[in-house]
This record gives structure tokens, sequence and C-alpha cells, in this order.
């Protein structure tokens, strides 16, 4: 492969070119068209695991392992992190609110990949010197060499700028704790004081038969209850109701039970009118019929 | 074939990373195609760097990775702080440049 | 040496303007000393230029030279011959004696270091306005005692009269100045040069022409300075200055500048006849003007500025006769500025001794309160009607004389003028000491109901009024017995005796009737009758003449408020018109930003949208010109 | 290359306004001294300069040229003659005494405003002006000048829409109102004019080829180098466009009433005593130099607005009720005059405009300053305001008459010798013009001595009675200034030796020669 990079490009780079150019293309439309930031950030990684196979394929073996490592091993990562922080599943609508903003932005892309194009082809870029000579000390030591004697000082600018960055980040993230925190006396003094919720906060599901955090938990009518889901899911409006699909499954149940036993649908009343107090006992009697019959037969 | 191809790629590349940047409002997804644009600057150099058979090309691409790096650090910490002040990742409601 | 003459002084005013208030105590002598060692050393240059034959005795002294243009040259230079010597020993004898009367006089003005400062100041610069060997040096000097004058009218700023007319004495003269200026501009056009010598000497290379407007213009700047019909009006408002001013600037010496202008030019008028005929025209006209608005004052002061006005027409009319004229203008001039200054500080001192009350109506009998001042007051009343043996009378009959002696019917008319001015010379002067010194008491009470309590004035008011009217009675006889004067003039003004159709006693005996007729007329008029303390409406030549003869008025109405009316439209034409244009341009590109203003509509997006554009055109305008 | 002194005047005042600006916050009045300092340093320089510069030797020395922008043909030159060493030696003359009168004009007046640095912006401003009018003048590169001659607007602006005169009639928005508008307006003519400029220079190289002054000027000479005549007309309107604008000419002068009125009368003085003269010198060595048959050509259309300026700005002078604006009005007349000793073309006239130049910065300096100080003790510009000021406090008074006389040039005060000569040259050639001119004179007298008498004399207005007399600084400002005003008006020789060879050179460009007196010419 090293030869390969260094002298010509062999049939066999230009397959896995032709190939992987295409896929790489693909993630990146994919990148800016899918609706979800996570389904965006995945593709992308995909796109630059690519690219990073590129960069060996072009005898830049240290900068391909540097673009795995870095970008797709930290870089993306940090990504989804905030992605995650953010929300997940928040779906920004691709639908524009600027007027007409989508058109000149598709145009202007396009117009400028031609332009590139263009001055791609009108270079005289035909022979190209393979990277033989400069790798044959080995591609990092020829880095190396570079970085510590011809572009020494922008080494060191980088590296402070790195410093910089980090602590620009924990500036930036860090949030100052303006007041001593309160007490848990005085959070419960508060909000007595407030007078809501004395009472822990119920939990989600209850009364329910999922319990999962995202679910509100039911109110005796039925209803479901806001107070029962984290406050971000409130939020990121990522409740998931289920309080009628509950009943309504509870009534096909007693449909098919009574079907099955001849049952005038009359004789019981219909849950839906009737008490639901008891309707958590109907089911395990409707099973017992079954299974009588069952025995039966 | 030719290892121009890469250039037109990386041209490619860009040219859709740019596109992206207009389009999307998500601040994460624009700052994603950032990298994306970044990233076919790249690609060209180490083209390059192989088409004049020396390494500076890399290196430059290698800087760039560095300050990328770096950039991302510091703005994925703005998106989030932007998120806790406004609870909301969309460019447009920061649209504060009009006086 | 020449320039000590008008350094002195000048130091004096620097000295005293700019060294504060701890030079007050002395203040008034440093000045009056000052103004002293200029007429020593005018003595001591007189002395020794008696000493020369007539021929040689003008004196040049060239300090430095002050405007080196290309093709122009302005030196700091002075001349000093007989004319400018004795307008120095005049100035600076007579700025001394004004000097110590002042310091009496301002005796209570808190101010009285800046006065003497101004006086100073005043003298530097008519010295140097007589002692200046070209043209631009004599205006500087022309200027400098115009900005003296106005400095001293207005020096009671706190009253908006004097302040007032401190500022019309100054525009008027600027306006005469206009016409020196113009003058000296013919003079470079013309000659290349504006020094005396070489101008006059030159005067027969060019045509009449110019020389005519040249003296037109010498004769405008005339007018102004020496308060000459049309621009006489600033001379009655000058009254309000202290009268110590009056006596120095607006009796003696400055308002005759014009007449030394104009005899100093002589060639130039001698050159053309035009320009002398209206220099005598202006003069007989003002000399009546003056003296008809003196019959009607009741203000004293007014009363002497009218006769000063009609005195100095006098002495232009003999200047506008050409050499027959020229050495009396001068002789009339020295001998005015001995008695007209006497008679200011004579009513000086009666002012003094009246709390400042000025209206004649409200003297009377004073003769007894106030000996001295009446007897200087007399003797400079009889010299200026020219009582036989007082200076008056020769140098007044010598100028009815010289105006017969033009010859023709201009002699004829303006030796009758001259002999009508006469007259009422007689009769306003007549007047003002009947009303003043005999008569019953009139006195009233001033504004603050104090009573005035005449009495004689302190000796440094004293004695220079004695001094003032020894001169005024023996110069005329000096300077004529044997025409001393004329001889010692005449290397400068070429006199000659034109041919008088009538003989010197018959010009003598006519002045002589019309001086009686004058007397009596005013006798009968204010002796014999009493003044009543109100004046009467009078007829109407009278009240028009209390008015100046309502020049002002035809001034107030076509200059002033001609003046404010365009001054006011051109305002506004300025802020609509002119700048109404602008503004719409303002307007236009307002709309036009405010249109551009939509795109800025805040969202980066559509920011980035540009800048991407923007980098797209960029790239494919390097492309095309790569291609290209 | 000897040591570039001329570079070395410029810069002195960029650093200094760079130091200035630094000076904390909190440091106000070491800011201010700093700022003096820097001015006292380029008037140093300027000395130097003026020293160093043999008025009979070449026409342009102490020349400094270095290659700049190459591919234009646009080069760093500069060189000074006569004219241009006389004006920099005003205009470093007269900055130190701004700086001084301006003392106290940027303090803030909340003194708890730390971050907003009102002070340290104030006279950074004005020596970043000293710095570009002082280059402006040495610039014998067409574009260099064009550049600081524009660049001159932005430090400008910001002093005249910044920092307005506490002293106003109306409310605070109404004061700013007016301030910005005052600054916008000044800034829009002056725009439009430099854009004309601009446009002209582009010709101008276009046709000659490069943008030197000197070897243009040569060329145009030497006839190796002939303009079309409609060409050389129109790029010599474009750049007098710009220069009539800078330096007011009617009818474009009605931005400077505005911007005298409402700047700090420090600011107004840098406005028509140091910016507005790059006008006038433009006129003089651009116009004249490198369009000399053009300049001919426009003469009788510019005698003729000059004398409109002359005639009209001293009326309007007269009409006006507020003390600043009256002495902006005198200013357009005065400008007239300095014009039309340009364009008449003679070398009295053109010495006398130059050194009108010198004198007008003086006594409009010494007026508008003194005026300055009466309006910051009384609190306002309206001349009906006061009365009776010559009472409580002389020595104001007495600068105040100092600075009128001079205004209407009374001989023994500089402005009248250099007036002088431009009426006499003027006369000489174009006597009618001459004589209408004069008249100015008599105008002139009337508005100073108007102005005087209604605010100095007269009884004492209650609200003057307690206004104390000059103080130290303030006398420190104006006397030197008197004093030389007194100098140069009895021994102007200096001045007029500097000038003289460089009125003779320009003569020579335009081909005139000053008409003969009668009688020589006779003979």
């Amino acid at each position: 492969m090293t030869a390969l990079a260094a002298y010509t490009t062999s049939t066999g780079e230009a397959v896995q070119f032709w190939v992987l150019a295409t896929v790489a293309v693909i993630g990146a439309l994919c990148t800016i068209l899918m609706r979800k930031a996570v389904h965006s950030a995945l593709c992308l990684a995909g796109t630059m695991i690519i690219l990073a196979v590129f960069y060996l394929a072009n005898g830049a073996y240290f900068l391909g392992i540097v673009q795995i490592v870095v970008y797709t091993g930290a870089i993306m990562m940090l990504f989804l992190f905030v992605v995650m922080l953010v929300g997940v599943t928040a779906a920004d609508s691709l639908k524009e609110t600027i007027k007409g903003q989508r058109w000149l932005a598709a145009l202007c892309g396009f117009g400028f990949a031609i332009l590139l194009f263009a001055g791609i082809g009108n270079a005289s870029l035909k022979d190209f010197n393979g990277l033989a000579k400069a790798n044959e000390g080995g591609n990092v030591e020829g880095l190396a060499s570079l970085i510590f004697t011809k572009y020494v000082f922008a080494f060191e600018i980088t590296g402070a700028l790195l410093i910089t960055a980090t602590v620009g980040a924990m500036v930036l993230t860090h949030r100052e704790r303006t007041e001593r925190a309160k007490t848990q006396r005085e959070r419960a003094e508060e909000r007595v004081r407030e007078g809501k919720h004395l009472p822990p906060l119920p939990a989600p599901g209850v009364y329910a038969r999922h319990n999962a955090v995202d679910i509100a938990g039911l109110l005796p009518d039925g209803t479901p209850s806001e107070l029962t889901v984290n406050q971000t899911l409130r939020e990121r409006g990522q409740i998931r109701d289920v309080s009628s699909e509950a009943l309504n499954d509870l009534r096909a149940l007693e449909q098919r039970a009574a079907d099955r036993l001849e049952r005038p649908g009359s004789v019981r009343p219909d849950t839906g009118r009737s008490g639901e107090g008891d309707s958590g006992s109907d089911p395990v009697a409707a099973a017992a019929g079954e299974q009588t019959e069952e025995a039966s037969k | 074939m030719n290892p121009v191809n890469y250039l037109y790629l990386a041209a490619l590349l860009f040219a859709i990373g740019a596109t992206g940047v207009l389009i999307r409002r998500n601040v994460i997804v624009v700052f994603m195609c950032v990298e994306l644009m970044l990233n076919a600057c790249n690609l060209a150099f180490v083209a390059f760097a192989r088409l004049h058979g020396n390494l500076d090309g890399q290196i430059i691409a290698f800087f760039t990775m560095v300050v990328a790096a770096a950039e991302v650090v510091v703005g994925l910490a703005i998106i989030v702080s932007l998120f806790r002040s406004r609870h909301s990742a969309s460019v447009d409601d920061a649209s504060l440049m009009k006086l | 040496m020449i320039a000590l003459l008008v350094a002195a002084p000048l130091l004096g005013a620097a000295v005293l303007l700019c060294g504060g208030r701890r030079l007050d105590r002395v203040g008034h002598w440093l000045g009056t000393a000052l103004a002293a060692v200029s007429f020593v050393i005018g003595l001591v240059l007189f002395t020794d230029m008696l000493g020369k034959g007539a021929e040689d005795r003008t004196l040049n002294q060239h300090l430095f030279s002050w405007i080196p243009v290309e093709g122009f040259q302005a030196d700091v230079a002075f001349q000093l011959d007989q004319l400018s010597v004795t307008f120095v020993l005049l100035i600076s004898g007579v700025g001394t004696l004004i000097h110590l009367y002042s310091i009496g006089y301002m005796e209570h003005d808190e101010r009285r270091r800046r006065f003497f400062g101004y006086l100073n100041l005043f003298l530097a610069a008519m010295l140097l306005l007589v002692l200046a060997d070209n043209y631009l040096l004599l205006y500087v000097g022309w200027e400098g005692v115009g900005l003296a004058s106005y400095l001293l009218i207005g020096f009671w700023q706190h009253k908006p009269s004097a302040a007032t007319a401190a500022k019309k004495a100054f525009l008027v003269n600027r306006v005469g100045d206009m016409g020196l200026s113009i003058a000296i501009m013919l003079m470079f056009t013309t000659f290349g040069t504006f020094a005396f010598g070489d101008v006059l000497e030159a005067t027969g290379e060019t045509g009449e022409g110019k020389l005519t407007a040249i003296g037109l213009m010498l004769l405008l700047a005339a007018c102004g300075k020496s308060a000459q019909v049309p621009l006489q009006s600033w001379l009655g408002d000058a009254m309000e200055g202290p009268t110590p001013v009056s006596a120095l600037i607006h009796a003696a010496t400055m308002v005759t500048a014009g007449v030394y202008l104009i005899v100093r030019s002589g060639e130039i008028f001698n050159a053309a006849p035009d320009a002398q005929l209206a220099v005598t025209v202006v003069g007989a006209v003002t000399l009546l003007f003056g003296a008809i608005v003196g019959c009607a004052k009741d203000d004293i002061k007014k009363a002497l500025a009218g006769s000063t006005m009609s005195q100095i027409g006098y002495m232009i009319l003999a200047a506008g006769l050409g050499p027959i004229g020229y050495v009396f203008a001068i002789m009339h001039l020295v001998t005015h500025g001995f008695f007209k200054a006497g008679l200011f500080l004579g009513a000086g001192s009666v002012m003094h001794g009246m709390n400042d009350e000025v209206d004649m109506r409200k003297y009377g009998g004073l003769r007894k309160y106030m000996p001295v001042t009446f007897v200087t007051f007399g003797l400079g009343y009889l010299a200026i009607i020219g009582f036989p043996g007082l200076s008056g009378f020769f140098s007044k009959d010598k100028i009815i004389e010289a105006a017969f002696a033009k010859g023709g019917t201009e002699g004829w008319i303006l030796g009758s003028v001259a002999l009508l001015g006469a007259a009422i010379t007689a009769y306003y002067m007549t007047r003002v000491m009947i009303m003043t010194f005999f008569g019953e008491k009139r006195w009233e009470p001033d504004a603050e109901g104090k009573q005035p309590h005449p009495h004689e004035s302190p000796k440094s008011m004293t004695i220079p009024m004695i001094l003032l009217a020894v001169g005024s009675v023996c110069a005329g006889g000096f300077f004529s017995i044997g025409d001393r004067f004329m001889h010692w003039l005449e290397p400068v003004t070429h006199h000659d005796h034109g041919d008088s159709p009538l003989s010197a006693a018959t010009v003598t005996g006519a002045t002589m009737v019309v001086l009686v007729i004058g007397v009596t007329l005013a006798w009968l008029q204010y002796g014999r009758r009493p003044v009543p303390s109100v004046a009467p409406r009078g007829s109407l030549l009278t009240r028009a003449a209390r008015r100046d003869l309502l020049q002002d008025d035809f001034n107030h109405v076509v200059l002033v408020r001609g003046g404010e009316h365009l001054t006011r439209s051109l305002v506004y034409v300025d802020h609509t018109l002119v700048d109404g244009v602008v503004n719409g341009t303002a307007a236009s590109v307002g709309g036009l930003s405010g249109r551009l203003r939509k795109l800025q509509n805040g969202f980066a997006r559509s920011y980035a949208v540009s800048m991407f554009g923007g980098v797209a055109v960029l790239i494919a305008a390097t492309l095309l010109m790569r291609a290209v | 290359m000897s040591f570039p002194l001329l570079t070395a005047t410029a810069a002195l005042p960029a650093v200094g306004a760079i130091a200035t600006a630094a000076v904390p916050a909190a440091r106000r009045t070491a800011a201010k001294w700093l700022a003096l300092f820097f001015s006292l340093a380029t008037l140093v320089l300027a000395v130097v300069v003026a020293v160093r510069f043999d008025p009979d030797g070449d026409r342009y020395q102490l020349t400094e040229s270095r290659a700049w922008i190459s591919d234009f043909g646009v080069r760093y030159e500069l060189g000074v003659d006569g004219i241009g060493v006389a004006l920099i030696a005003l205009t470093a003359l007269l900055i130190p005494f701004i700086i001084l009168a301006g003392w106290h004009d940027a303090d803030p007046l909340e003194t708890k405003s730390s971050r907003w640095r009102p002070t340290q912006g104030f006279f950074a401003l004005i020596l970043a002006v000293e710095a570009m009018v002082i280059i402006s003048f040495e610039a014998t590169d067409v574009f260099l000048f064009y550049i600081f001659f524009e660049a001159m607007l932005i430090p400008m602006y910001f002093l005249i829409g910044g920092f307005g005169d506490r002293a106003h009639a109306g409310s605070d928005e109404k004061a700013s109102a007016q301030r910005s508008y005052a600054a916008v307006k000044f800034l829009l003519y002056n725009l439009v004019g430099g854009l004309i400029m601009l446009a002209a220079v582009i010709g101008l190289y276009v046709v000659a080829g490069n943008f030197s002054l000197q070897e243009i000027a040569e060329a145009r000479a030497n006839g190796s180098l002939d303009m079309a005549t409609n060409t050389e007309r129109l790029l010599f309107l474009g750049f007098f466009f710009a220069f009539a604008v800078k330096a007011p000419l009617w009818p474009l002068h009605t931005w400077l009433p505005n911007a005298m009125g409402e700047a700090t009368a420090p600011v107004a003085v840098l406005i028509t005593a140091v910016v507005d003269k790059g006008g006038t010198f433009a006129m003089l060595r651009f116009c004249l130099q490198l369009f000399p048959e053009a300049s001919k050509w426009a003469t009788p259309a510019i005698l003729v607005l000059a004398l409109i300026s002359i005639i009209y700005g001293a009326l309007l002078a007269v009409g006006q009720r507020d003390i600043k604006r009256l002495v902006a009005y005198a200013s357009i007349s005065h400008f007239g005059f300095i014009i039309l000793g340009i364009f008449a073309m003679t070398s009295q006239g053109q010495s006398g405009a130059t050194l009108y130049m010198v004198n007008h910065g003086l006594s409009t300096a010494a007026l508008m300053l003194v005026a300055g100080f009466l309006i910051s003790r009384r609190g306002s510009r309206l001349i009906a305001d006061y009365g009776g000021v010559q009472k409580v406090a002389p020595v104001l008074a007495g600068t105040f008459l100092i600075g009128g006389l001079a205004t209407l040039s009374l001989p023994g005060l500089a402005p009248f010798v250099s007036e002088f000569l431009v009426l006499v040259g003027t006369f000489a050639r174009y006597p009618a013009v001459g004589i209408i001119a004069t008249f100015g004179i008599v105008l002139a007298a009337l508005y100073t001595l108007v102005l005087y008498q209604r605010t100095m004399t007269g009884p004492v207005k209650p609200e003057v009675a307690s206004m104390p007399d000059l103080k130290v600084r303030e006398l420190a400002v104006v006397a030197p200034l008197i004093a030389l005003l007194i100098v140069l008006g009895v021994y102007p020789k200096p001045v007029t030796e500097l000038v003289n060879p460089a009125v003779k050179h320009t003569m020579s460009d335009v081909q005139k020669k000053d008409p003969k007196p009668e009688v020589e010419a006779a003979k």
C-alpha cells in the first residue's frame, strides 16, 4: 500500500475511490438533510472515516490515524454528547422560515461547486510525483522533522491555542454559583410557603401499565398527569400519552372474550361505561374462562 | 486514475458542507457542516501533498485538525451555554444582529 | 531719533495697558511724562532743523523693510520735514497739555490708568501718521488714531450711548479708510510705489484721470477722518467721550488729519483740478453745515463740535484752493488747534463744576464762579470769531482772501460762503458765550437732585487752559508777522499768491462787518432777553439743525434699516435656499439607506448567504481574469 | 537618505494620538498633559523644519520618496515649499493652544463613567487631525495627499458630533440632535467633494500615468504631457470642487456655521484655522500647478464666487444672533479673500493669500477661543445674553477686542498685511473686483464692533455680574496668540521671505507676469 500511495494510483485505489467517494458524498448529503441531529452526526462520522481511508490511500498515514482517533473518536463523540445534552430526538423542522433562503443557499452551493470544479479543471495538475521520497524515512518521521524544524513556531502557537480553547470551554460552560446552596430544610420551608406539592411528585407510570420515565401517570379519571414526567422531557414534548390506548386495548380484549364465550355483550356492562375500579379483575376472569375452555377441548 | 479526483471530491464535499451551513437551523448541525468543510479542505491538502511530493500539505492538514479540535471544543461550549440561556438550539433565534 | 517720537508714547501705552493695577497710582504721571518726552524730542528736532538751510531740512529715517513682496515694497520709514514737524509740535504740545488737564479731570475715575494708556496710544498713532514717509505707513497711523478715538469715545462703555457713538465713529471712519486704501492701490498700480517722494514726483507721468481718481479717493478719506460732509455724522456723537478727548482728538489733532493728507498730497491735487474743485466744494458745504448745526445745539460740547466741523471746513476749503491756500490751511489748523482745544477744556471745566451738566440752557452767570475758565474761554472765543489781533483773525482772514483769490465765479462763491461762515461763527460762538457765562443762573439739580456748586477747577486743569489761551492769542500774530509761517512751509507747499480781485484790506473790512453783525444778532437774541431753560420749538431750520440737519435720520432710514432688512433676508435665504439643497440630498440618501436596511434582517444565515455568494463571485472573477 | 524629518513631524502627533488614547480612564489629567507634550514636541519639529528649509534653495526641500503601491505608481513622496512650511508651522503652533483651551471641554459630566473615556478620545482625535493635516501639507504625491485629505474627516466627524458645545440653548436632546446634524452635514459635504476629487485623481492617473506632483508638473511645464482642453478643465473642476467645499466657498459654505456653532470652541478653531486651510493650500499647490490653463480659464467665475463669499459672509455675520456662527460667517468672508488672492494670479495676491492663511488662523483662533471662554462662563452662545462684560472682566474683554480688531484687519495687526496684499494684488489685475472686495473691510468693522458692543459694553447684565476674568491657563492661550498677531503685523518679513520664492514658482507655473505699473509701462 505504501508503494501504491507513493507512486501511481493503481486500479485498486481507483475502485476504492469510486466506491468510497460515493458513500462519502451520500454521507455528507445525509448529514445536511437528516432531520434529527443524531442521525446527522452519525452520517458525518461515517464520512469522516471514509476520509481517513482516503488519507491513508494518499500516503498520509499519520493523518489517517489521527483523523480516526481525533475526529471520529473524540470530536464526533463530543458532538453526540452535546446532542444528547440538548436533546436527542429534538428534530428541527426542515421548513424554511427565511424567504428564499433555501433556494439561494442551494444555488450558491451548486454554483460554488461548479466554480471549484472549473478551477481545478483549469489548474495544470497533470503530472504528480508521489510521496516516496518524502515518506522514505517514514511518514511520521517526515512530519515530525517538518513540524519541529520548519513549522515549530506554528506548532508552539497551536499548543497555546489548545490551552486557551480548553480554558475557554471551561469558562463558558462552568456556571458560577452565586449564593450558598439551600439546605434541605430551607427548600422544604420554601415549598410549604409556595403551597404546592408538599408531597414528592408522583412517579411516572403509576396507575398505568407502563412505568417508563416518559409516560405520564394517569389520574383516577384516566387522564395523564404532566407532573409525573421529568421536566426536561416535558420541555422537549417527549411525553407519550398512553391513557387512551390502555383503555382501548382493554376494550378490545373484552370484545374478544365476549365473542369467544358467545356471551351477549349486553350481559356485562360495557367497561367503558361501568366503573373502572374493577377493570383490573376482568382480564383475570376472562383468562380463566379461556383456560377452562381449552381444558374442556 | 488521476488523484486530481480527490480534489474534485473535496470540492464537492466542501460545497455540500457550505450549503448545509446555510440551510440548517440547528446550531449543532450547522457546526457539523463546518467540520465537514474543514475535512474537505484537509482532503484537498493531503491530495496536494501527494501531487507535489512533499509533506507540507499534510502538515497544514494536521494543523487544521488541531485548530478544528480547539474550535469544536469552544464552539460546543458556546452552544451549551446558549442552550442553557435560551432553551433552544436554533440559529435564527439568535437574530440579534439587527438593532 | 525720529522713531523715538513715536516710540515714547507707544511704550507708555503698552506699559499702561498691560501693567495691571499696580500702576494705578503713577500711571497718569507716566503717561504725561512720556507725552512730554516726545514733545521735547520734537522741540530738539525742530531747533536743529531751524539750524539748517531751507532746502536740506528734510530728515529721513529708514527703520526696516515692512512688507517685502515681489514688486511691492512697503517700508517702515519716517520723513520729517517742515510740515510734519509743525504737526509734531502741535500734537505733542497740545497733547501734553491735555494729558496734564486730564489728570485732574479724570481724578475720580477708577479706570484713569487705562485712559492715559489710550491717550498715549493716540499720540503714538497720530505721530506715526504725520511722520510716515509713505502712504501705507500713514494708513497705519490713520487707522491707529481711528482705533484710539474709538476706545476713547467709548471710554465710558457702561453708557450705551457712548458705545454706540464709538462704533459709529469707527464705522464712518472705515468708509473713509476704504477711500484711502483704494487710493493707495491706485498709486501702486499707477506708479508702482506709494512713498511720498516717488509718487509726488511722478505725478507728471500719468494722465489726469488717474490723478483725479486718486484725489477723490483721498478726499473721501479726508472726509471720513475730518468729519466733512457727507461723512460728518459721527463727530457730534463723538462728544460722548470725556471732554479732554474731545479737545485733543476731536478738535485739535485727529480731525485735522484730513487736511494734512490733502496738503501732503498737494502735487496730486495740483495736477487734478476737478479733484481740487471737489475738495473746495466739500469744504464750503461743511463750513456752512457745521456752522448751522452749531447754532442750534444746546449741548455745549455739541455746539463746539459743530464749530469744529465748520472750522475744518475752512481748512479743507483752503487746502482745495491749491498752492494759494495750503499754508493758510495749515496755519488755521494750528491756531484752531490752540483755541478750539482751549474752548473744549473750558467747556470741560464748566461741566466739571456743574455736575457734568452739558445743557447750556441750564448754565448762565458762571463768570463770577469760575473766573479763570471764563477768561481763557473768552480768549478762545475771541480768537475763533476772528477778533482783530488774535490768532483766528489772521488765519481765517487769510483763508477768506485766498478763497477770493481763487478767481473767477468760483472765487466769488467760495469767498462769500467763507464770509457767511464767519458771520455764523460769530453768531453761535457769542450764543455759547452768553448762555454759559452771562445772564442769570438757570441751574437745576441734576438727576440725583444735587444742586450744582460751580467752582474753579484744580490747577492741573487751569494751567493747560491758560497756556492754550496764550497760544490762541499769540500764535496767529507770531505766524503771520512777516509771513514767517509761509516761508517756513514754502519748501513743502510751494506757496503762490493768487490774483485777488479784492485787496486784503477790503476782505478784512468785510470780515469785520459780518463779525459785528453776527455778534449783535446773537446779543439781541440771547443777551437782551432771558434764555428759556427749555428749548423753544423753533423754526423748521432750527429743528432740522438740532438733528444735525436730518443727516442721521437719513443714514438711519437708508443705511441701517436697509442693511438690517438685507441681512435678515440673506440669513433666511442662506438657511432655506442654499441649505435646502443639501438637506434634500441628505434626505434622499436617508431614503435609500432605509430601503437597503431591509436587507439587514438580522438572520445570521442570510448574512452568511451573502458572504458565500460574494466569495463565489470573487472566485468567478479571478477565474475569468485567468481565462482572459 | 538623511533623517526623515517630514515623516517624523507628521508621525509624532500620530504616535501621540495613540499614546493618549491608551491612557487608562482614571488618569484623565495625565492624558491631557501627554497630548500637550506631544503637540509641543511636534511644534519643535516644525520649527526645525522651518529652520532647515532654505527659502532660496530648491522648490521642494527635505524631500522623501519611497515606493508604496508600485502597481499604480503611487509613491510615498513628501516635500515642502515655503507655503507648506508656513502652514505646517501654523498647524503645529495652533494645536497646543487648542489643546490647552479645550483642557476641560471633554471632562465627562458624570465622573463615574469608567469605561467610556471622553477625555482621552478628545485629545487623541485632535492629535490625529494634526498628523493628517501636516502630512497632507507635506505630500507631493497626489494620491497620498488625497488619502489624508479625506481621512481628516473621520476624526473631525467625531470631534464635532461627539464633543458638542456644553453651552446650548435647547435641551440636551435638542443639542445632541443639532450636533449630529452638524457633524453629518460636515461629513456629507466633504465626502461628496472628496468623491468627485477621487474621480479626478483617477482621471489624472489615466492621463498622466503617475501621481507624482513634481513629475506631472514638470511634464506639463515642458509640454511633454499635454492634456486635451476639456480633459484638463474637467480634472481641474473635480479637484477644485473638493477644495472649494473644504475652504468653504459660496455656495458650498453652509456646513461651516453649523459645524463651528455646534462644536466646542477649540474644535471650531481646529476646523476653520487648520483643516480648512487644506482646501486653499491645495488650490494653490495642485490646481494651479497641475492645470494652469484650466485655472486661467476658470478664474473669472472663481473670482465672482470669492467676491460673493466676501460680501455675503460679512453680511450674514452681521445678521447672526449666535457668537460662534458669527465668527463662522466672518471666516467664510475671509476665505473669500484668500481665494481671491490665489486666483488674482499676481505675486502680491498669492503672497497675500498665503500670509492670509497664517494670519487668519491666528486671528480666528484668538477671537474664537476667547469667545469660547466667554461662552463657557455664561453658558450661552446668544449675543443677546451678554452685556457689560467689559466692566466685570476687563482682560477678557480686552483680548476679545484685540481678536476682533485682528478680524477686521486693523493695521498693525497681522491680518492687515495679508488683506492689503490680497487687495492690491487683485486690484492690480482686476480693479473693479478689488474695489468691491474693499467693501468687505467696512462690513468686517461692522460685524466685529456690533458684536463687541452688544456683548462687552453697556450696562452690566445680572447674569454676567459675577463673571470671573481670564484664568492663568486661558491667558496662557490668548497672550501668545495676540503677541504673534502684533509681531507679524509689524514685522511679517520672515514669513514673506519664506513664501515669496514659492509664489514665484507658482507664478511661473501659470505663466503669468505681474502687470507693470502704468508709469513703467509707459516708459
